[in-house]
């Protein structure tokens, strides 16, 4: 159980030091998704735990998992996908003004235009 | 310089890291509250099987509300930025992906192999994202995921055929997507004049243990987000810089 | 109609707005489009208006009203509060927004989607002040957030888009942290609605207390970034210097504030909301401090205004900070954010209005350097304006940001400063006070005559609606100086949650002060001297800003996120 | 358990490849792995909405997306100074 959370754990680390780090605007998006993905894998893993059947109501069904983080994760990923759709347009609109995706260079380039 | 940038990005990671892990590895039991309350009580509230979709289009279907604005701002905002980039110079590369057949060079990534397919998939694949929307209350699915796959059969046929028919024709299909948030709109805003309220089912009072509503919600979001999806991704495609 | 699905007005209509303008577009062509703009201001904007003005009532007599979106009879739905405080964020939100959707007629951004947007935008704000529930108000923020950042980079401008980005981007990471404070507060209270997480959080202890804390964290500091108190600054001056003014003037104005103020509904419930409160206080403090040096050292006029907003939020926060460090159930806590959100109201009212003057001065001027830019009465006669309303408006706004009277301002930040007395941070926004003088007194200097020829651009008109939102925001400061007594009154009664009489009387009058105002300007007019001489110039070179990195803003995060915790865990 | 934790660690390795690699549309194959991957997971873990949506949405579309902005821009990811 500790093993799968510190896996999460290390993918939402290596997300959020791909944005903190990378130069790449692209690869700074990767990290964004990858930070939300591991939010999502949290929660349903650890909304299945209480359980051992989908949340469908059939008949049989005694001992099903919390739907509730589910409803929720539904939201968070299509949340997640138009946050880094936008983010993409933006990304490639300045590379089309700069013909750079290095965060560095965009800015340096884009400071003189005011 | 650098290096003080290097030992801030260390830090940054260092703190949040420190600050989420009790957070990602915390061992307390996970509350089981809410899902005895929804073994009881979920069918009998919104008429749904699916428990899931009984909270998504039911109970806290304000969040799907919020949920599709945001995608519809974000393909508005990537839209715009396209139409821009349209503007500003053809892209040589989108043009081999045109869908106007006078436009296609013979080497283009259009080959048999793919118009072969994707116009018999196409239909098939409509059909079952119509199904995916129409059972979300009682099989997996629902309006979101069923109208993402309606999206990838629009845009299955915007690449098989030649012929352009009236489902990848852009405008038919942002009006299409308009009318359906239009009448999202006017199905969540009915329940003030029936006194349920915001959100609240128009036609509770009447038969209690019906779905209908989260169907007609799953049919309305299906609409909208499967048009707006397939109106992007040929607009990605270079499909259509008219619009 | 009834008062439960009225105040919901205020999300829906702008919402059917939004949609009936879509439609619209889709189906007909510009002429129908522009008569459908005009009727979704009236269902979008003008119908809300009247709804607020039909719940005044309701609010004085301290009705508070708890719905559950849907009508359902449980806990599992989403809870909508409606009360004085989110009566008041939207009144003040609408306040702002009518006028600047009249000035976006002609001169802002022009595509055709920008009402659609903005509507959005009007509902998320409605939804964000009323919301309950935590994962709903995750969802209004993500909402308020694409807006924004759609609005920001609908200029023509490229750096916007880098603006845009960098915001994004920002805050896309920080709401992947409050979702996993949710997660943490979900996991030990099973529940998601503010009452029952109160409700579960008091019997909490040990190892489920550290963990509550530490989400409560989490969400707190990835709220308050859209706030940008310092340290969580560094993505407001590019964003807001960068966009269409009319959206600098919406983002600036109103939308920093409303997340704050969204806030307090959870930060009452909390245990140890005193700490959070001392430490908002100094941050506060710091951060009004911080902003208006920033702003000293800027020579562009939008730059200068983005950072100068960076400063006044800071008394706001500070305030804020105060009120629930008192805690707000007590009369003086309820006093003081009573004050702060009156002090929002001022700030929102003259930087918007700033926003919009000196925008358009800009455009006319052709430059925005402020070294640059002179001769702007002449140059706006030019185009068309016959009494310069633009000036007359620039100088109100001015003389209500600097706190001069009779102006809003005037009243509001003395208060301000009276009531805070107590704190040590009130030395720091004192400070400020004497700063914010000179820092507007360059951005004044854009008017005097010019000696040499005007290089008007022709392109830009002064037009009716522009002179209309002009002169309805000039008119809201300064009736707001003149019957600012009442207002107060008003405000600070109904957010108190104490029953009549009792709470919002202050002997507190702002011109006994009026000694005290001229020391400010006395020290002020040193200053601007000072800042005159070659060698003050010549040392300070090196201060004048430049653009953040994203290393230097999750640094500001993180430090703030750990400061926080190590405050509530110690 | 033995599948969750094998199914996590090649999401975390596949995840990490996706910031290692210089070729962005390796990148982006990697991404589109890591949302089937989770998809897989939501089934074994009996989320089957969550498992739909994840592969409509998060294989589907956002590839999509990426795909369309790496043809717009470049596909090496290289250093300048």
């Amino acid at each position: 159980m500790i093993i799968e959370r510190i896996l999460i754990f290390l993918l939402f680390l290596i997300g959020f030091s791909a944005i903190v780090a990378m130069r790449n605007i692209i690869k700074k998006i990767f990290g964004l998704n990858l930070m939300n993905a591991a939010v999502v894998l949290l929660f349903i893993l650890e909304g299945s735990r209480i359980g051992s059947q989908a949340p469908i109501l059939d008949d049989g069904i005694i001992h099903m998992v919390d739907p509730i983080p589910q409803a929720l994760m539904l939201t968070a990923i299509v949340i997640g996908v138009c946050v880094s759709a936008l983010s993409l347009a933006l990304a490639v609109r300045l590379y089309q003004a700069t013909g750079s995706l290095d965060i560095d260079v965009i800015t340096k380039r884009l400071a003189d235009e005011h | 310089m650098k290096a003080l940038t290097h030992s801030k990005i260390i830090l940054t990671i260092l703190i949040l890291g420190l600050a989420i892990l009790p957070v990602i590895l915390s061992d307390a039991p996970w509350p089981v509250q809410a899902r005895d309350y929804l073994f009881g009580n979920a069918k009998a509230d919104t008429g749904a099987d699916n428990t899931v979709s009984a909270i998504y289009l039911g109970y806290r279907a304000m969040d799907t509300l919020g949920e599709t604005l945001v995608l519809l701002v974000s393909i508005t905002g990537t839209m715009s930025i396209l139409i821009n980039l349209g503007r500003h110079k053809m892209d040589e590369e989108a043009v081999k992906f045109s869908l106007e057949p006078e436009k296609l060079p013979r080497h283009s990534l259009r080959t048999n192999l793919i118009e072969v397919v994707a116009s018999k998939l196409g239909p098939i694949v409509l059909l079952f994202g119509f199904y995916v929307m129409l059972y979300g209350h009682i099989s997996p699915g629902g309006g979101f995921q069923g109208g993402v796959i309606l999206a990838s059969g629009i845009v299955f046929l915007a690449l098989g055929t030649e012929l352009k028919t009236k489902l990848t024709n852009t405008i038919v299909l942002s009006r299409i997507e308009s009318l359906s948030f239009l009448f999202l709109m006017l199905a969540s805003i009915s329940g003030v004049f029936f006194e349920s309220g915001f959100f609240g089912n128009p036609v509770k009072t009447v038969q209690n243990l019906s779905p209908n509503f989260i169907i007609l919600l799953n049919i309305i979001i299906g609409l909208k987000v499967g048009t707006s999806i397939a109106v992007m991704c040929i607009a990605m495609m270079g499909g259509s810089h008219d619009h | 109609m009834s008062i439960d699905t009225l105040f919901l007005a205020p999300i829906y209509l702008p919402l059917l707005a939004a949609s009936l303008i879509l439609a619209a577009k889709a189906f007909a062509g510009e002429t129908v489009r522009k008569a459908f703009e005009l009727l979704g201001f009236l269902i979008g904007l003008v119908l809300p208006a009247f709804a607020l003005f039909a719940l005044r009532g309701a609010v004085w007599d301290h009705q508070s009203v708890e719905t559950v979106i849907g009508a359902w009879e449980t806990s599992l739905g989403i809870h909508y509060h409606f009360d004085g405080l989110s009566y008041l964020l939207i009144a003040l939100h609408l306040l702002v927004s009518i006028p600047v959707w009249l000035y976006s007629r002609h001169a802002g951004p022009k595509q055709n989607t920008f009402s659609v947007v903005f509507f959005v935008q009007c509902a998320a704000v409605a939804a964000t002040s009323l919301t309950a529930d935590l994962f709903n108000l995750f969802v209004c923020l993500e909402v308020m957030g694409i807006t924004s950042y759609v609005l920001v980079a609908s200029s023509e401008k490229d750096s916007s888009a880098l603006a845009s980005f960098n915001y994004l981007i920002f805050s896309a990471t920080a709401m992947v942290f409050f979702l996993l404070g949710a997660f943490g507060l979900y996991r030990i209270t099973g529940s998601l609605s503010y009452e029952a997480i109160a409700e579960a959080k008091n019997n909490l202890g040990g190892n489920d207390l550290v963990l509550a804390q530490l989400s409560l964290v989490l969400i707190v500091i990835s709220t308050l970034l859209r706030s940008a108190v310092f340290p969580l600054h560094g993505w407001l001056v590019g964003a807001h210097s960068k966009a269409p003014h009319a959206v600098s003037a919406l983002l600036s104005g109103v939308l920093i504030k409303i997340p704050l103020f969204a806030l307090i509904r959870l930060l009452l419930l909390v245990v140890g909301s005193q700490r959070i409160g001392f430490t908002m206080a100094w941050a506060g403090g710091i951060s009004s401090v911080v902003g208006i040096l920033l702003a000293l050292f800027e020579h562009q006029a939008k730059r200068l205004l983005a950072y100068s907003s960076i400063s006044q939020i800071g008394y706001v926060v500070c305030t804020y900070g105060l009120a629930v460090k008192t805690g707000i159930e007590t009369e003086k806590g309820a006093l003081l954010l009573g004050i702060a959100l009156l002090y929002g109201f001022c700030h929102a009212l003259s930087k918007s209005l700033l926003f919009l003057t000196v925008g358009t001065t800009t455009d006319v001027l052709g430059t925005k350097d402020l070294n640059k830019a002179r001769g702007a009465i002449a140059a706006l006669r030019q185009r068309g304006e016959r009494i310069p309303l633009t000036f007359i408006c620039f100088i109100i706004a001015t003389l209500s940001m600097t706190a001069m009277p009779p102006t809003i301002g005037f009243m509001g930040k003395n208060t301000l400063l009276y009531l805070a007395k107590d704190h040590a941070s009130v030395h720091l926004l004192s400070i400020t006070s004497a700063l914010t003088i000179v820092a507007y007194s360059k951005l004044a200097l854009m008017f005097l005559p010019s000696k040499k020829a005007l290089a008007v651009d022709e392109s830009c008109v002064v037009s009716k609606t522009m002179k209309l939102s002009y002169a309805l925001l000039a008119l809201m400061i300064l009736a707001g100086g003149f019957f600012y007594e009442r207002i107060q009154r008003f405000l600070v009664h109904i957010l108190s949650p104490l029953s009549e009489a009792k709470g919002g009387y202050i002997a507190y009058y702002a011109y006994q002060d009026l000694g005290k105002t001229l020391v400010t300007v006395g020290l002020a007019f040193i200053c601007i001297v000072l800042t005159r001489t070659a060698w003050v110039r010549k040392l300070t070179r090196p201060l004048s800003s430049k653009e953040v990195g994203f290393a230097d803003l999750f640094f500001g995060y993180a430090l703030a996120i750990g400061f926080m915790a190590a405050n509530l865990l110690w | 358990m033995i599948m969750y934790i094998l199914i996590l660690s090649l999401i975390l390795v596949l995840g990490i490849f996706t910031l290692a690699s210089k070729d962005l549309l390796h990148s982006v194959i990697a991404l589109s792995a890591i949302s089937m991957l989770s998809a897989l997971l939501f089934t074994i873990l009996r989320a089957p909405d969550v498992a739909i949506t994840e592969a409509a949405v998060g294989a589907g579309v956002s590839t999509v997306i990426f795909v369309w902005a790496i043809r717009h821009t470049q596909r090496r990811d290289k250093e300048e100074s």
